[in-house]
């Protein structure tokens, strides 16, 4: 057993830390945060030529080829910058369903795009408020033509295609979820830009109008799809939450040996040192468990189900507890905006809610701890 | 043990209904109601203008800051009828927010140790809204810890000259005048060599500069003293005496914010009530109900706990540190709730856009809003340490 | 208003602690955990004497017709005191039953015995694990013969009579279920004692085999009798809780004011002072929630249901939180036989499973809110 | 990243299994299985005489202290080795209990500061389970504070004599041997002063007392020392250096307890795809979910973190204080899980009585011993003391 990323890979997140250090300082994500762009174009042009955003993609479609491992550790590194770009709309989530269940020509035409950073990508599941379920899915798909409204589209605004959840059947169901692959530049798609608690991050309404859509994967095998392509993504978002929590957790602990109070730094109380102290156990924990889904993702391992949900449950808490309470031990400047302990807070509780709410997936896990005890 | 009122309790209960329903500003109350954390809007009016209007015109009738004495511009009334008088007010009193550190915090202080010209020339325009007053304490090295203070205060003839540095006050904007604690002597131990002193905030010297929050809002602000003047009738207390004036002051603070803290409680109730999940009713989900029902014991827990305080005022003991359980009770609840709230919503949840997202985005404000409520007025670990020391009395 | 017990019920308060002080020392209450009496008769005696056993019974029946305002403040010096004696069972449960829908003859046969202590009853009402509900209830009843087990009883063992609750129908509704007041002694019933976390209190299973008893109220109302006995018990459990929770919390207050570690008290470190203040906040709370639902018991207030409801939950996770971290804050010492924290320990757990556990208290609490709200 | 065997440890894992399935004591092995915090019952026997026989079996075999030199009676086996050796006993290892101490601290400490004749002589048997070793560091006055001790030990030419108390000494009543931290020097501050020995138990002057647990059971003991005699040679480490020494047990107790600390989930989750609540599924309960949801994602990280720290100790890292989340996290969730157990039991919850509570009374046992584990070894004030200080580097 070595439950531990290889040296190779170690040597990639360092190089990943400080290509991210450099390229991605606070003030990038304070850009798109502020406005002033829907995201860093410079920045996802640099991650392209990094090889980054094709780390996972085989090199027969313009890839690196190096694998999942390597695509979780550059994922880390994300989180920790809080880049401001659509890398998991693109990579965890488009480009993982192209190549679960892209055709050869469907894979040709996009995947080297968006390793060379040429085409972004993303999944349009949501129909408003609530869990993913094949009930909540409304948009509907009659001979290839699509005809609804997704809602919210993370990085909707911004993407170049869709991967889109709809129905064209109405057996009440799973199998009438089918999923189309729609160029978003193509017509037929008006994309509307919604405020988010994150603005650092794209949000977006997308109405489709009698839109063409080629099937992506079997007609009937949509959801099935689907829910391997939200395993997939979980483990990775679990990665950048995870570099997100033990950047709080670092900033949390530097200010507390900086900050004085009552003539001593705040650090020295037991108070701030057991705030810090569960901040570091929630965050090893979720690292621990996020090794896990690793470990399954890259295996393809039988136990992915469980491991991608509960990666995805520590993590998600572990982000948003580092990130609340950072601001806690920041005291009053943490709730400033000029210091950094908001962008982790928004950044934490978006990620929450992206690919499912913290509720749906402890739901999930124990129904399939459950199914497989049954088993 | 009852809630009945006396009969006098009934008469003035009467007499302030009759009154708010002639004189409200009805035409803002379905927003006011509609108000919570980190949301307060009146189409087509500014909340400053409506709250001053509206506290100016209690005033004139008498029902400003009912428990202060007539000649300061109160009305002389019981703790209960004051409190009787919040809940006839209602969400009316939601406007009251700007003038809850004049009214809670420096009247007060100027009550206990101003003097009496002083008294009877600044408390009525306070109590009526037409000057509003700030309180400068906090200081950038200082945070919570007040006795670490720097701003530097020297005597000069009759006058003392002010230079340092205040932050984290609220309204200071447009406030009129304020409170100030500064260091007079610093050659003595932390806690000695404090004074305390009001001033004009239009005074020369004094500049302003309004704090970005984390939720992009702008409550609290810088405030820079550069050679300020402040005569010597406007010290509060003997000089070397500030810090027990503060502890007075922040007392105050904790009671007032206490006792109007919001949980959050009740819009989410409201929310799980109109909520479908997966086609069936939020509120039937067992899980939710978990966690509603822990929420709802300790909403009803302050909110009980609050009117067993006024009764001990009714019966005129005066309410010590044990109110410091309201606001930390209340601010990391009120972040689990709009959290939670954004959970129900699923990846929807993350929309904050008041015209697309869940009931107007109100618990989005609420989440962005609610880290500042465990910070503010004493920290959820200074609080914390007030109970166990003053409350049970362990070592300091 | 007047949120606060009137001054003759805080002189009966002092009354009731000075009186258990003496007669209820902890040394009273593990000669019944150590098994040397099933209760402290002495002590059962004690109480007659002072009145408090028939504090909430009419004079008419031997009371002294005080009310149950006074009843709560007596309920919370027995929890503070721990006592181990058939209150609970006899007072909360088989008098508010017999005051509620007793017969004037069933009233003259046992309120007076029950003030005077010559009787004590409890409610035979579980059988095996699971919520109160109707359908949980298979002891049968055919023309006042009743036939099957229930468990656990508290006090069973010690107890003369019973209020039981049986099923005399089948049509599946709630009006299947009757109660029955059955003399215990009057045979056709066998009591075993059962072992319990807190063997300072009785449990037993009973089992009734062609066991006379008469019924108790009308025949289809046996249920929402039932419903309003166990609200109705569940703030004077509430009060018993909150006192306990109380005295835990000064136990804990105390060590750490005397306890030496480092150097100094071991109080004035903020990890200690953090814990006793959120216990100090927990008792808080629920003492807040007991008032109010005293307010409703003593005027039958149409909020008693939910004012019932949060008590018990609050005054549960109160009793429960402070008697487990004053154990902690007694560090070892705490887990010693020889200390009295794990009587608070003890007794904690086990009130917080009579009349149903948490979660059940819970789920009634958001469903009587949600009816109000939709009425 | 992996969870494959090299060959060599398949190899090794195959001669492991083969010799569990042949010898180890299979009559015990559904009642070792059911065994949980605070509850180890096998009938007919005596789990002290079992468990010794079962290491002595091992010992003779060659299976004993497997990551212990050959020549001290252990294997030689790498750290990995001795996980898959663990992972194969599965439940047979819970007869290892009463070795911890002398195994995880007492054979470390000896290894680390004995002479080599005394580890020649000393170790072996502790491996084999022939012999059984105490620690005896708390005293009555000390608690979590070992630099406050007080047990004297003072220089009688080649002897040193002890006089003092020690207290919560686990196994102290059937220990042979004990290692033994007392203060050599009165005159120096705290933490100097100290030295470290090991001592024969049975010894003359020394008087052990059971204590009596809250939960009826007696684990641990009082040791009273008057006048007992230890030769010098027996000291371990300089005098005046048993700080030092005993950090290295500390340590070594924290990460033996931590890897082995009991968390209750696997044994909730059973009981809740068994239980049937109202007619449904305990399972099925979205609350019920939504509390198994969190914890389980809790015990999986505290596998996956020792699984890391495995990894590091295979690549010849030592493990650091990181190893002090084991318990801090297990330590409050198992008491969390055992009441939750509880609860959903409703009123039947109360009995223990194990011919008549559910699942034997497990989760009662488990409920009245829970208390413990958040003490012992470290309360939880401390274990996030020490991560706050020596893993996240803040001042002591």
């Amino acid at each position: 057993m070595n439950f531990e990323f290889s040296d190779d890979q170690k040597q990639l997140r360092d190089q990943a830390r400080r290509f991210l250090a450099e390229t991605c300082p606070p003030k990038a994500v304070r850009a798109v945060l502020e406005g002033e762009a829907a995201y860093d174009k410079a920045l996802w042009k640099g991650l392209a030529d990094m090889g980054f955003l094709g780390v996972a993609i085989p090199e027969a479609f313009g890839g690196a080829g190096a694998g999942h491992l390597e695509l979780c550790v550059i994922a880390e590194e994300m989180g920790r910058a809080l880049a401001p770009v659509p890398f998991a709309s693109t990579v965890y989530l488009a480009a993982e369903a192209l190549m679960l269940a892209g055709s050869e020509a469907q894979k040709q035409a996009w995947l080297p795009k968006i390793a060379s950073g040429a085409a972004i990508g993303t999944l349009a599941l949501f129909e408003g408020p609530g869990n993913p379920s094949p009930q909540a899915i409304k948009l509907s798909a009659a001979n290839g033509v699509l005809n609804g409204v997704k809602t919210p589209v993370a990085d909707g605004a911004i993407a170049d295609f869709a991967i889109v959840a709809a129905r064209n059947g109405s057996s009440g169901r799973e199998t009438d979820v089918a999923l189309y692959l729609v160029d978003l530049k193509a017509g037929g798609v008006t994309a509307r830009t919604l405020a988010s608690v994150d603005p650092s991050r794209n949000q977006a309404e997308l109405t489709f109008k009698d839109c063409k859509g080629e099937p992506l994967g079997a007609a009937s095998e949509g959801w099935s799809i689907l829910t391997r392509v939200l395993d997939r993504a979980a483990v990775l978002m679990a990665f950048e939450q995870v570099g997100g929590a033990d950047r709080a957790l670092e900033m949390g602990r530097d200010y507390a040996l900086d900050r004085v109070a009552f003539g001593r730094p705040i650090g020295s109380f037991q108070a701030v040192k057991h705030i810090l102290a569960d901040m570091y156990v929630a965050a090893t924990l979720a690292r621990s468990n996020c090794y896990y889904g690793a470990w399954a993702l890259s295996t393809d391992a039988g136990e992915l189900p469980e491991a991608a949900a509960t990666a995805r449950i520590s993590a998600t808490q572990a982000f948003q507890h580092c990130s609340k309470q950072n601001i806690q031990v920041h005291g009053g400047m943490g709730f400033t905006w000029e210091f950094d302990c908001h962008l982790y807070y928004r950044r934490s509780n978006a990620l929450a809610l992206a690919l499912g709410s913290l509720s749906y997936w402890e739901d999930q896990l124990i129904e399939r701890m459950r199914k497989k005890n049954a088993a | 043990m009852n809630f009945d009122d006396t009969p006098q309790e009934a008469a003035f209960r009467a007499e302030a209904r009759e009154w708010i329903a002639a004189n409200a500003p009805k035409q803002y109350e379905d927003e006011l109601a509609k108000a919570s954390l980190g949301r307060l809007v009146l189409s087509g009016a500014n909340v400053l203008d409506v709250a001053k209007a509206w506290q100016k015109k209690k005033a004139d009738a008498g029902w400003a800051c009912l428990h202060w004495p007539k000649e300061y511009g109160g009305r002389g009334s019981s703790p209960i009828e004051r409190v009787i008088w919040q809940q006839e007010e209602g969400v009316f009193g939601k406007l009251g927010r700007m003038f809850i550190i004049g009214h809670g915090m420096c009247g007060p202080t100027m009550m206990a140790y101003a003097s009496e010209e002083h008294k009877r020339h600044y408390l009525p325009p306070l109590a009526s809204g037409e000057k509003v007053w700030c309180q400068l304490f906090s200081e950038p090295a200082g945070g919570s810890d007040v006795a670490g203070l720097r701003t530097r205060a020297e005597r000069d003839g009759d006058d003392w000259i002010i230079n340092g540095q205040k932050i984290w006050t609220s309204g200071a904007h447009y406030s009129d005048y304020g409170i100030l604690i500064t260091r007079t002597d610093p050659t003595v131990p932390k806690h000695k060599g404090l004074t305390m002193f009001f001033l004009d905030m239009k005074s020369p010297g004094i500049e302003i500069k309004p704090i970005k929050q984390a939720n992009g809002q702008s409550e609290f602000n810088e405030v820079y003293f550069t050679d300020v003047r402040i005569p010597d009738h406007q010290r509060l207390g003997a000089v070397g005496d500030g810090w027990n004036v503060s502890l007075t002051t922040l007392m105050n603070e904790r009671m007032s914010i206490g006792a109007s803290v919001a949980t959050g409680f009740p819009e989410l109730f409201d929310y799980c009530n109109e909520l479908v999940i997966d086609g069936r009713p939020a509120i039937d989900d067992r899980a939710v109900r978990a966690k509603l029902a822990n929420w709802a014991v300790k909403a009803s827990g302050l909110k009980y706990t609050a009117f067993r305080s006024i009764s001990a005022l009714s019966r005129g003991e005066r309410p010590g540190p044990e109110n410091s359980i309201g606001k930390l009770v209340a601010g990391s609840m009120i972040q689990e709730v709009a959290t939670y709230a954004l959970d129900l919503q699923g990846a929807a949840g993350v929309v904050s856009d008041p015209a697309h997202a869940e009931v107007e985005g109100k618990f989005q404000a609420m989440l962005l809003r609610s880290p500042a409520t465990r910070v503010e007025g004493g920290t959820d670990e200074i609080l914390r340490n007030i109970i166990a020391e003053r409350v049970l009395g362990l070592p300091g």
